[in-house]
């Protein structure tokens, strides 16, 4: 048993933080809804983003990747989420993940590991998870050329944008279908499991940065920001919900851990039913924890100019991707559905 | 105990509703203060509410109201929510401040417009300084012979970028202890030296905007009251309109939750077991706030504590039933139309403005429980 | 619209409150649940309970009664539930309320009247109704003789109690059948409903004097117990707790209030879809009052000596009675249930 | 990152396991010191683990002790809390005291008895005027030669009535402030001045004991570590075995969840959908719980304030799970066996004892998240 980070995962979880931290400030909010930039990086940063290899590193050798730990790519997912970026890289590693259980073609996985081609999973229409057929929505395909339904062995291009809670990232439909992927081979039932059991991983620690960031900056105000004489945070009141919002992370931090260790460890079904529990706690703590942060930031908090608002949707949008809390507790009552 | 309209409201009632049907649906785009085309829809409405015999319906007839016992107000309010009208001018308060205590001079000279609602006004209380401790303000409005000098910042001001009027609470005593040097004043927007800078919320509504204030001159002459009660007139505004407003605000929430009920009922919307049940939970919430309003009314305890009782109640029950309508909708809640999330938003900006719901638990435990302050 | 009490309602309130109190300080709760005084009054406190007309007043004229209305009766089971009264006066003013719908004798309901026969209502085995048939239990049956089940005609003699988590009310199984009552007539659906509202809310009043008790009590050790160098109550963190017992409380009052007028006022099943939501609300109102209480008194609340968790077994009774929330939310979500 | 067991506590788990099979039937009645015959198959519970080598597992070999990791206690009350066994002896934390604080004289006269559960101990820290305020405590042991003098009154001392020895939290230092004049004693029971009073708990429980010290004298060879380090004593016990202990209880509540669960799946107990999906929430609670109290245990930071955070958690969903126990059980919740509504009081209990829920709160506020004081 040795639950904790090695020294050189730390030392990966400040690389990531630095570089999210880079590509987080050269995308802005603006004044109101009108003035926000899209969520599609630039074309140096998405070069950042593919030298970095993040987008290589999950993948098998054979495909021009590292072959990853699920571990690492959750330190990947957490800075993501904690710096809010706005860079589709979750939906990218998501969907080449997906196309490599599938066996596609290893030409195809190098361009996306390289960041050559940009792909978007596929999603149902109701976004809990992979889209079985067409009519589906490609999800975090900013700047994505396409997305691939494998079970139909077709790319689809994609329309624009529609109206979506988080600002930092597109959900678009699926257009025309652009070209076909001949050879491609249905996942085992085990293999399934698994690649839904590592999304999931990655949206409770996109999550898990969410809260985490929204807890700090609360933290923050309250320490600085003075009513009735006295800092914010020196309030009993504010106190308890601040430290309310703490235990809910460290939860869920504790869920996060648990998940991706699972995807790698367990056997294919046990680590999804892992991640779907920690995908339940952690979409319910998330929108706690970013509701209380704006309570505590108080009327600046409702401002678009205000970072609050921003993470608040970042954890809906995270929350719905795959599957919200009630989603996955459904399936879990499924199992005491006796007589 | 008699919850049933006496004759006379009952007669007002349907009266309002014969008039509604007639006239709502050329109003129905009132949507408030965002635009000027917005803004004049709005002011549309108002005139013709005002022309009707429905605006200023508590105030003394002397100068344009009706003389109508509170409780008119709040059937207003609770018919025009129930209808899906847009909300009455939002002057009452404001309205009430200055019948109840400004001279006959300013009284005439400002109250026979605002109910007509000719031009919009606003209300200059918070700062960015200050939030739930208005006690605490800092603009200043210098006395200097036969006018005040106003400087500082107002935050918060719902239709400021489009009022031509201000009541604005300001320190004009310098040596009086927090709340006693206030004061209330009527300032012309179009003084030289106010400025605007509108504020966008996160649910993207442009409802608000902050208020510079630059050596702005203020006639004496629009002072409201007596110097130094400007926190005791606030404290009264407030206490004020609560009761008939609080009723608008149920019936709004009353609408969100009849849609959400015709959206399941229907099968438009699909809804499992646990769902339908959480629905039922906050129609059984809604129902008990509307009850509990109504006996608020009756029981009111004018400028006391019980607005926070109301408050935190409401808040509770409005931020609950926007967590169900929300998980009713799914996807759709995050995804198309942004006018459900921004509904959401706004139910977490509840238990923030005018006080903190921490801030009004404090109130409730210190001045209604006599709990010991800390 | 006059939502408030008579002055007469008033000086009824303060009389209540008076034999509530003394009939409350007759019963004790001892050291531990070995030593605990059953729910039955002895003679004279229940001729006492006669006497002031409890059992008598909501009965017809022809039947012995003052024909009161239901807000008096709701003015009575406030001062019932706040000083935890022990007497079974709610048993029988329901039981006598059933069988005067059913056309029952006069004689037999002037001695329920008069205190000198004692019933109790019999409700179904989850107890969230008036049983249809038998396998039943008697509800609040401390001392009482018989329970009717008017749909067979029979009155049941009444076994042991069974264990109770309320230790101010007795419920028992219904035993051998003792005698019939002949000609019973069914109520129509209009005083059925008008029935079981007048009976939910006299529940809800218990509730609410129940809370209100518990409320009161945890303000009081608030005020005056020190810790840390000052008064509990002083402390925000308490204060917020207590504040949040005080909206429960007084929205539960409004509640009971209304849903006591419409029983007399509105239409039966407009009077009885009040009562519903009246009971769903207080039932969840009380107990978290209640246990907000407990909170408040810290460990000496979790004592038997204490009353806190009299209260708190009050509350769980008097929610189970007649139907908790989730009973009630479940009848009112089966309006929504369409295609 | 690696949640499974090395080799060797993978065996430790499996002899456990198999020692388990052979000797736990006889031993289900342990059910705690609530009587006389319950404190004897107790101790024979107790006696029993001691002798298969299952007690003092961290503690040093020299005073009997095995000299393992502190996970393997965890392992124990784990797998004992799923095995549904009793617990094991209570007094982990005392010999820790002990072992780590105490003179070597004193260490020798003592923790073997301790380790091979020959007598009840108890825990002599909490009085009727302190509450959570722990460095108020008044109970005073007066230096006087080679002696301490005990006077006062100690409350919520578990097992107090059947106990020989009290590891007694008492004043020493008059002129000290607050925390820094208390020590820690092991007191004899049997000593002259001595009286205990049962305390009957809400749910019947007689586990707690109030009792009350006049002139009891205590040799000076019995003071555990310093004068005046009672305090820091007393901290490094409340944090030792949190973690493991906090296994166990984990465990325990997994069991309830577990039991509810087979109700419903087998159809004992009939949930509808809301109920279910309440018992789906509670049971993604609970593996949550399980998980973080692993990480916990690996990450700790022994003395520091993490403990509350575990304790916050636990509470939270502890309190939630009977709550839809409780719902589950409909009717049988108050009528009938009034186990299960005991066991639901006691999940009450769980936010006030050892540092209320606001306690707690405050803590992690102010030391972990290093909010200012008020």
């Amino acid at each position: 048993m040795e639950i904790e980070l090695t020294a050189e995962q730390r030392a990966f979880r400040e690389s990531c933080g630095k570089l999210a931290a880079h590509l987080a400030s050269r995308w802005h909010r603006g004044r109101g809804p009108h003035d926000v930039d899209p969520p599609a990086p630039d074309e140096t940063s998405w070069s950042r983003v593919a030298e970095a290899g993040w987008l290589a590193m999950r993948l098998r050798e054979e495909n021009g990747g590292a072959e990853a730990g699920a571990v690492d790519m959750m330190i990947l997912a957490e800075q993501l989420g904690y710096h809010a970026v706005a860079a589709p890289v979750l939906g990218t590693v998501i969907a080449a993940e997906q196309l490599q259980s599938w066996g596609a073609p290893s030409a195809l996985l190098e361009e996306v590991a390289e960041g050559a081609r940009r792909l978007a999973p596929a999603l149902a229409p109701d976004l809990t998870g992979f889209a079985g057929a067409t009519r589906s929505l490609a999800w975090d395909a900013a700047g994505a050329e396409f997305a691939v339904v494998p079970a139909e062995g077709i790319a689809y291009a994609l329309g624009e944008p529609v109206p979506f809670a988080d600002q930092t990232r597109a959900v678009r439909p699926l257009g025309e279908p652009a070209r076909t992927l001949a050879g491609l081979t249905p996942p085992d039932g085990e293999t399934a499991a698994r690649t839904s059991a590592f999304a999931l991983s990655l949206l409770v620690a996109d999550l898990l940065g969410t809260m985490q960031a929204a807890l700090d900056a609360a933290l923050d105000h309250a320490r600085t920001r003075a009513q009735f004489g006295a800092p914010v945070g020196s309030f009993q009141a504010v106190q308890q919900i601040l430290a309310d919002s703490h235990v809910l992370t460290e939860a869920s931090r504790s869920a996060c851990w648990y998940a991706a260790w699972a995807v790698d460890a367990l056997p294919g079904e046990e680590a999804l039913r892992a991640a779907r529990v920690a995908k339940a706690y952690a979409s319910r703590s998330a929108v706690e924890v970013c509701e209380n942060a704006i309570q505590v930031f108080g009327g600046i908090g409702m401002t678009w100019e205000a970072p609050a608002h921003i993470w608040l949707r970042r954890a809906h949008g995270a929350r719905a991707a795959f599957g919200d809390e009630h989603h996955h507790e459904a399936v879990i009552a499924t199992e005491f559905s006796g007589s | 105990m008699d919850y049933s309209d006496d004759p006379e409201v009952a007669a007002f009632r349907a009266g309002l509703r014969a008039w509604l049907r007639d006239h709502l649906d050329e109003h129905r785009d009132a949507t408030g203060y965002e635009s000027a085309e917005s803004v004049e829809r709005t002011l549309r409405w108002h005139r013709a509410l005002a022309a009707a015999g429905y605006v200023g319906l508590s105030l003394p007839a002397a100068y344009g109201g009706h003389g109508l016992p509170d409780l008119y107000e709040a059937v207003l309010n609770d018919e025009l929510a129930t209808a899906g009208a847009p909300p009455p001018p939002p002057i009452g308060h404001i309205a009430h401040a200055v019948a109840d205590f400004a001279s006959e001079e300013l009284k005439s000279r400002v109250l026979p417009g605002l109910l007509r609602c000719t031009e919009v006004w606003c209300q200059g209380f918070s700062e960015p300084g200050a939030g739930s401790d208005l006690a605490s303000l800092t603009t200043t409005a210098a006395p200097d012979g036969d006018r005040f000098v106003v400087d500082g910042q107002k935050i918060w001001t719902s239709g400021a970028m489009w009022s031509r009027w201000c009541l604005l609470l300001a320190r004009t005593e310098r040596d009086q202890p927090r709340h006693r040097g206030l004061s209330m004043l009527v300032v012309d927007m179009e003084s030289p030296g106010v400025d605007r800078r509108e504020i966008v919320l996160a649910s993207g509504s442009r409802e608000f905007a902050e208020v510079f204030f630059d050596g702005v001159e203020v006639p004496a002459a629009n002072l409201v009251g007596e110097r130094g009660q400007g926190w005791r007139i606030a404290m009264h505004m407030l206490s004020y309109e609560r009761g008939p407003a609080d009723m608008g605000w149920v019936g709004r929430l009353g609408r969100v939750l009849a849609a959400a009920r015709d959206d399941v009922r229907s099968g438009r919307v699909p809804a499992d077991g646990p769902l339908r049940r959480r629905l039922a939970a906050a129609s059984v919430d809604l129902r008990v706030l509307q009850w509990h309003v109504a006996r608020s009314l009756a029981d009111r305890d004018p400028g006391g504590s019980a607005g926070s009782v109301d408050k935190l109640l409401t808040t509770r029950i409005e931020q609950n039933l926007h967590h169900v309508v929300g998980d009713l909708a799914g996807p759709s809640f995050v995804l198309g139309d942004p006018a459900p999330y921004g509904d959401y938003l706004w139910s977490r900006a509840q238990s923030i403005y005018g006080g903190t719901q921490q801030i009004q638990r404090q109130i409730v435990a210190q001045r209604v429980l006599r709990l010991p302050r800390g």
